[in-house]
């Protein structure tokens, strides 16, 4: 049983001229638990929330190495996004290999935009269900992008995405002024500040559930997990919540992706999201 | 077929080197005479006694270094018939050399290495030779074979001036066998003399079997 | 559209009863549906702007643009879904290279848009894909000639003196339709296109957005660049001016 | 950019390719890589080029000759090119594999030119990729017969590579091809270990690079007196292309070679 | 393609003639010595071609992780495939592992990346050198192919007959009476590796300039440059 | 019966036995022996008041250095010496079979020998051999028309001028007199222009290397100097390399005395032939 008779395939214009199986393929990406990216002006920082499935299953990996300067981020289909960080591994590798130095942040993106984009258009193919947030640095500086299944990306002063992200959204937009001039450690606190702002009020981040990624002017990509992460998670929970928005429920999901520019956002409330594995 | 040797030098296998020590000189080689990689014989001398503290070694392909042994020992001879006296080292350098190079354009395939005494200076001499008859006097040490670049190292670390008769045997034994050891030509026994004005000590070294 | 939703339009490989392929439309739908770009030609050059919307703070400022240098010589505008644009880009910038490769000269702009749509005529020949959403205005100064190109998802494609595409291009013609164009210059021109864009642009739906302005002209040495920061400031005042002056001049009216 | 549409379908067109349809796959090799043979030797070819790294930048040379066997064919042939404000290449060599390697780098600085990408190509990173470009060709034992000196800034610091038609590369604050490599090499080292600190100035540069063109030219038969200087500094590229050595040569030493 | 021919300068040859061949001799010889922890490694720095000095500066050793290095000679442009090879492979293994890869796997895959090119070899001597898992230093000297031998001590390149039996006397005590192999430190394996070095200069035309010799522990990489004579 | 011929033939000039034996072992596929060569850098120079020759001191046989100090200015008369490069047997036996033609030649004129005609002779030989006899050579002398400097190439042909170099290191040496060389040089001038001749070669051909010999040639004769210049020294061992006396195992030792008899030798008539040893 199909919503309308225009969504069951990417190959299908709607009479309105959109992508349904676009706009679902953006809804994947909600499903997934929160990942926030924040730059200053020389160092860009993934925090992310980790999910395990069950008291027995290890937490899930959410912050994926690239390359010494890129990491990503990811939520949404974590196979496709294995897929698109392998692809963009072997871009990285292919430039050292060739040109000897690392691949500038613009152009990879370019590269991955053009891959996402040709499963976005074809009826053998179905958009990568996965928005990824990229950390880099390179020659013109720190990054920070976000991706879409739509197969548009966006350059971000900084963003959060998944589950629950517009609490986190909000924190980083109202501190937006702040986060270019901070310290190194201050970006850092800022990242998790705006990841705390998507847990419900009873839940804190932990050496557990959270997961760091730091790179930035002559500092190579670290990631930082478990016991590495816990130095940098301390006094967290005494500090208060500002983002004030603990407890959000589903409804609010409906906006939290941003809208792309040339694509409305989905009107359809999110599909029952247990269809596949979300991460 | 299949050869299992770069150059016909290499084609019986073996190995000489000499080296001066103070007031004394010292030649050693191997005892392998091989086909190939076939062992013939492990008791093949191929250093020859000139005169009475005068030593050649001959090393390369086993009929020439026969062939030149003789007519040597037949000129050395005939030398010391006609002058009534022994042949000094510098003069063996000389006939050697020009045995060889009368036969520029069809030589004999060895590499002959000469120590000696000069019995009336007391002077120790060594010479290598290429196969045409090309005579280098080092005053340290001169090598000659198959396994030539293995033993060039180990000599260019172990030897140093002013060795005594007993320590030169213990230098050159050791550069000998450590370097025919890498090597399939060579080895399979040893014979080192040891040259002083006034005696010749001959050595057979206890050495790996294959 | 009395046709739609009878299921003759599920396919850009079938034709309805009254002979319309209705995915091309659909796909023509998308294009509306974002900002507006304007081409205009004049007697030195061409100009490109656009209206690139802009729908969140946290988004850096002037990336994603919406022109393209697809030689040194041939600038693109685009208007629909950026994703496909881009991929329509890689195919100009494919036919460029390799007919300079093959010529040695710069490609002709006609001959460049003649290849794009025909490549994008081909997504409208097959049910395995869909047609692109984008339009994109091609644009070059070559010999002295200016010249400017639109083609859109259907394949079609035609020269320009002056162009819009998007959202507003109804109201951009209009306007456009207003200048002189074979009189002004392109230093002119850029203030003429911004005050259209400001002009055509709708507060009400879209809040935020940037003015992307490029040209290629006998000011650039033929080859196309971003206008210079200076003249933009220039024609971006010019045009906040202009907006001004017309909504006093419509109070007037009422 | 490398991502290019799949065919449309399994065997199917490629996309921009309909017109073929229906038909063969295209996009395949038509041509049976075994039986082809490659050129093994080159044919109109260029001599030496030497290059040397002086304070704060670096300089190369290279003659305008093109040679057809010993025939001085081509006066005038350009074996410089710069490829960006941070890279110029000199090659040595097949003068046709030159120009075929000079549009494909030239290709790439635009496709990043009209990226619109704030870093463009330097130095290291051209040498880098031409290493890879030439080995490939060798594996495949259809060499691009050339010597390539890459010139420029890497990471910001002046950089001086070369890499030959088998992918022989190495950087060094000198380099030479061909003949330069016997004359040139031995006056541009011992120059440089004739000065205290080992550093040129830009001046003394251009003059030690002058008196080798001017052995070259007088010693390789295949050399000239026309010839070009490039010189990669902070400030950019600069290219002598019309220098000659004519005036500066001096041949009185013909009349002390006859035995009267 | 003979030695000959190989020392034979391009000039040399009869002007008319072109010759292709993909392999180059660039000469370099490189050594490597294991201790309980720790691993010594080092190259001559020339790099040549023909009859020329191409670099007098160019080390044959590069690090592949941590704590282990590969040391390759022969003919340059292999050398230099073969390591952004590995390298990539490395990088690749490191990310999907989520660790680095152990010295002794490293040492398998260099194999069998060389056995690959059975037909079409790269023409280079390899060792592997590093701190296998339980921190102990260990060599693996490879031929061009991809046979694979796991050792204490080696040589490898253009020298590699001048030193290997000095290492074999030296190291192994063979040959002696009554003789023990000595217990390897630093200082040995140091001192050992500079004489060579210095022999295999006095004979060896391609081996001179100068000498770099890499220390490998678990604390990491230490570096130290010895000259040559530059003959 | 066994004359004497059967055992050693003593002709004079080349002996051809062995070349149908050698000839049969190539035409199986085994390659000949390389003799030992001087890769060799060799220079003159002619100054003011004479000649300066120049050489290296490497003799290689392939990559291997046979002689780190073999002599390349070889002795013609007492106002020419003769630098050589090529096979190292063919040089030595060259030089010295001319030098006593020489000889010979100055006995016979009674006159001080011409270097010209010395050019003439070894050409003359040199041509005969069509090349076979592998000596390059530079041949420097003074007589009464002055400095005269000659290089002859393997195949006889010569060269007269004011430099000449010769050998695998002849490019570097060249490159050396072509930016400095001037008519009416000064001896230091010379002699240090023919050291940084050498020097170069040394430096930058494989094949040349250790010291710089050099041999000034005056009106008033020739000083061979032997070394000029060491130009490399071999490194410092760190270890000491002293074998316990016994290491080596022995299976058997014999000791030989020698009665040392003292020997003097008078010269008769009929060995004049034997001693006419010039060298």
């Amino acid at each position: 049983m199909f919503r309308n008779q225009y969504d069951n395939d990417v190959t299908i214009w709607s009479p309105q001229g959109r992508l349904h199986q676009v706009e679902y393929a953006m809804e994947a990406v909600k499903q997934g638990s929160a990942t926030v990216g924040v730059k200053n002006k020389t160092h860009a920082v993934l925090a992310a929330l980790k999910r395990a499935s069950s008291e027995l299953a290890a937490h899930q990996k959410k912050i994926l190495p690239i390359d010494a300067h890129i990491a990503i981020s990811i939520s949404g289909l974590t196979a496709d996004a294995r897929v698109l960080s392998r692809f963009m591994r072997l871009e990285c590798l292919n430039e050292r290999y060739a040109h000897d130095q690392p691949l500038s942040l613009q152009k990879l993106m370019e590269r991955v935009g053009a891959k996402m984009q040709v499963a976005t258009q074809r009826y053998d193919k179905r958009p990568y269900g996965v928005g990824l947030l990229l950390a880099g640095y390179d020659e013109d500086g720190p990054h920070i992008y976000q991706t879409c299944p739509s197969a548009n990306y966006y350059e971000c002063r900084s963003m959060a995405i998944g589950a629950r992200s517009q609490s986190s959204r909000t924190y980083l937009e109202r501190h937006l002024d702040e986060l270019e001039d901070c310290t190194r450690e201050q970006l850092v606190r800022h990242a998790l500040r705006a990841l705390r702002d998507t847990l419900p009020n009873d839940v804190e981040l932990t050496s557990k559930n959270c997961s760091l990624a730091v790179v930035g002017e002559g500092e190579d990509l670290q990631i930082f997990d478990d016991d590495r992460v816990a130095p940098y998670l301390e006094g967290l929970d005494q500090e208060e919540r500002r983002g004030g928005a603990a407890a959000k429920d589903d409804e609010d999901e409906s906006e939290d992706a941003p809208p792309s520019a040339d694509q409305p956002a989905g009107d359809a409330p999110a599909p029952s999201g247990d269809q596949m594995d979300t991460d | 077929k299949i050869t299992y040797f770069q150059s016909i030098l290499s084609y019986n296998g073996g190995c000489v080197v000499a080296m001066k020590g103070k007031n004394c000189v010292a030649i050693a080689s191997d005892l392998r005479f091989g086909v190939q990689l076939q062992t013939i014989a492990t008791d093949f001398e191929r250093v020859f006694e000139v005169g009475p503290n005068l030593y050649i070694g001959l090393p390369g392909l086993v009929t020439d270094t026969q062939t030149v042994a003789q007519k040597l020992q037949y000129r050395t001879k005939m030398y010391e018939m006609r002058e009534g006296r022994q042949v000094r080292p510098q003069t063996l350098m000389a006939m050697v050399q020009n045995l060889l190079y009368e036969r520029r354009f069809g030589p004999y395939f060895v590499e002959p290495v000469i120590a000696g005494i000069d019995p009336s200076t007391n002077e120790p001499f060594i010479c290598a030779f290429d196969l045409i008859g090309c005579a280098s006097t080092p005053g340290d040490f001169c090598v000659a074979g198959t396994c030539e670049e293995n033993l060039f190292g180990m000599c260019e670390t172990l030897w140093r001036e002013d060795l005594e008769p007993e320590d030169l045997f213990e230098v050159i034994s050791q550069s000998l066998v450590n370097a025919f050891d890498r090597d399939a030509s060579s080895g399979w026994g040893a014979v080192v003399h040891i040259i002083e004005p006034h005696q010749v000590t001959t050595r057979r070294l206890k050495c790996r079997q294959d | 559209m009395s046709s739609i939703g009878t299921g003759y339009d599920l396919s850009a490989a079938q034709f309805s009863p009254d002979g319309r392929v209705f995915q091309v439309e659909y796909a023509q739908k998308a294009v509306e549906n974002s900002g507006t770009a304007v081409g205009l030609v004049c007697k030195d050059g061409v100009v490109l702007a656009v209206e690139k919307i802009v729908t969140s703070k946290l988004y850096e400022p002037g990336t994603n643009k919406r022109l393209f240098t697809v030689d040194t010589h041939v600038g693109l505008a685009c208007a629909g879904l950026l994703a496909d644009a881009r991929a329509i880009v890689d195919v100009a910038r494919n036919e460029a290279a390799n007919y300079r490769a093959e010529y040695s000269v710069p490609m002709p702009v006609k001959e460049l848009t003649e290849r794009v749509s025909n490549y994008l005529h081909a997504y409208t020949l097959y049910s395995s894909v869909r047609p692109y959403g984008c339009s994109v205005m091609l644009a070059s100064y070559l010999n002295d000639s200016p010249q400017l190109f639109v083609t859109d998802p259907s394949g079609l494609c035609f020269g320009y003196f002056g162009a819009a595409i998007g959202k507003a291009k109804q109201n951009a013609k209009t306007e456009i339709e207003k200048l002189k164009l074979k009189e002004l210059t392109c230093k002119q021109l850029v203030k003429e296109a911004a005050k259209i864009i400001y002009l055509v642009h709708d507060e009400v739906k879209d809040k935020q957005f940037e003015l992307e302005l490029s040209w290629v002209c006998a000011e650039s040495q033929g080859r196309h660049e971003l206008v210079p920061k200076a003249l933009k400031v220039q024609a971006e005042k010019y045009a906040k001016a202009a907006l001004e002056e017309e909504s006093s001049d419509d109070e007037e009216d009422m | 950019m490398n991502i290019e549409a799949p065919p449309l379908w399994s065997n199917g067109p490629k996309p921009g390719l309909f017109y073929d349809f229906p038909g063969r796959s295209v996009g395949q090799s038509l041509v049976n890589d075994h039986a082809k043979t490659h050129t093994m030797y080159p044919t109109t070819t260029g001599t030496s080029v030497i290059g040397i790294v002086f304070d704060g930048g670096v300089m190369i040379a290279a003659d305008k000759l093109g040679s057809y066997g010993s025939l001085a064919r081509f006066r005038n042939v350009e074996r410089i090119f710069k490829a960006t404000d941070e890279a110029v290449l000199a090659f040595g060599g097949d003068i046709a594999d030159y120009q075929f390697i000079r549009e494909v780098i030239e290709q790439k600085v635009r496709d990043d030119e009209c990226g619109g990408y704030s870093k463009q190509l330097d130095a290291g990173a051209l040498h880098s990729w031409l290493t890879r470009v030439l080995y490939n060709r060798r594996s495949r034992f259809n060499p691009l017969w050339l010597d390539c000196v890459v010139a420029g800034f890497r990471a910001g610091k002046p950089f001086l590579g070369f890499v030959d038609k088998i992918g022989t590369a190495y950087e060094a604050t000198e380099v030479a091809s061909g003949f330069g490599q016997y004359f040139a090499i031995p006056m541009l080292r011992s120059a440089r270990e004739k000065k205290s600190d080992g550093i040129f100035t830009q001046a003394e540069a251009r003059k030690v690079i002058e008196e080798a063109m001017k052995v070259l030219y007088y010693r390789d038969c295949r050399g000239f007196h026309r010839y070009m200087v490039a010189t990669v500094t902070k400030e950019g590229v600069t290219i002598d292309d019309d220098l000659d050595l004519k005036k500066d040569t001096n041949w009185d030493l013909a009349h002390l070679t006859k035995l009267l | 393609m003979s030695a000959e021919m190989l020392a034979m300068s391009e000039y040399g040859r009869d002007p008319r003639k072109h010759h292709f061949s993909p392999y180059a001799d660039n000469g370099g010889t490189t050594i490597a010595i294991a201790g309980d922890d720790f691993v010594m490694v080092g190259s001559d720095t020339r790099l040549t071609n023909y009859s020329g000095i191409l670099s007098r500066n160019q080390t044959k050793v590069f690090p592949l992780t941590e704590k282990t290095m590969i040391a390759s000679t022969g003919c340059w442009a292999d050398v230099l495939s073969l390591y952004k090879d590995l390298q990539a492979k490395l990088t690749l293994y490191s990310q999907e592992h989520h660790d680095e890869m152990s010295t002794p796997a490293i040492a398998q895959l260099v194999s069998t990346v060389l056995y690959w090119r059975r037909f079409f070899p790269y023409y280079v001597s390899n060792m592997v050198i590093g701190l296998d898992e339980d921190g102990s230093g260990v060599v693996y000297h490879y031929d061009p192919v991809g046979h694979m031998e796991k050792l204490r001590f080696s040589s490898a390149g253009a020298s590699v007959a001048q030193i290997q039996p000095l290492l074999d006397n030296q190291l192994g005590a063979l040959n002696m009476k009554d003789a023990v192999p000595p217990k390897v430190t630093k200082a040995l394996a140091h001192q050992l590796m500079h004489d060579a070095f210095i022999s295999a200069a006095e004979r060896d035309v391609k081996t001179g300039d100068s000498c770099i010799i890499y220390t490998v522990t678990k604390d990491g990489v230490a570096e130290e440059q010895v000259k040559l004579r530059r003959d | 019966m066994t004359k004497d011929e059967d055992i050693d033939e003593v002709h004079t000039g080349f002996q051809f036995d062995n070349l149908a034996r050698n000839n049969m072992l190539v035409s199986r596929g085994i390659q000949m022996p390389t003799a030992v060569k001087t890769g060799t850098t060799i220079v003159g120079v002619v100054y003011k008041e004479g000649v300066v020759l120049g050489a290296d001191t490497r003799a290689t046989s392939g990559d291997l250095i046979a002689d780190k100090n073999c002599d390349k200015i070889h002795y013609m008369q007492p106002n020419i010496y003769c630098c050589g490069a090529g096979t190292a047997a063919d040089l030595e036996m060259t030089t010295q079979l001319m030098s006593s033609q020489l000889e010979l030649h100055r006995l016979n004129t009674g006159r001080q020998v011409l270097v010209r005609t010395a050019n003439r002779m070894l050409s003359q030989m040199l041509f005969r051999y069509q090349g076979h006899v592998g000596a390059a050579l530079v041949l420097g002398g003074v007589d009464k028309y002055g400095p005269a400097l000659y290089s002859i190439h393997p195949h006889g042909s010569s060269d007269y001028g004011p430099y000449q170099v010769m050998g695998s290191g002849s490019l570097a040496a060249m490159s050396v007199f072509e930016t400095r060389w001037k008519p009416d040089l000064e001896l230091e001038e010379a002699k240090l222009m023919v050291r940084d001749a050498i020097a170069a070669g040394i430096f930058n051909d494989l094949f040349s290397g250790s010291n710089v010999d050099m041999c000034v040639i005056t009106r008033d004769g020739a000083t061979h100097v032997r070394p000029y210049e060491v130009a490399n020294i071999k490194g410092k061992r760190l270890g000491k390399y002293n074998y316990k006396r016994g290491s080596t195992a022995v299976l058997s030792s014999n000791v030989k005395k020698i009665e040392i008899v003292s020997e003097t030798v008078k010269k008769t008539p009929s060995s004049t032939d034997e001693s006419m040893d010039t060298a």
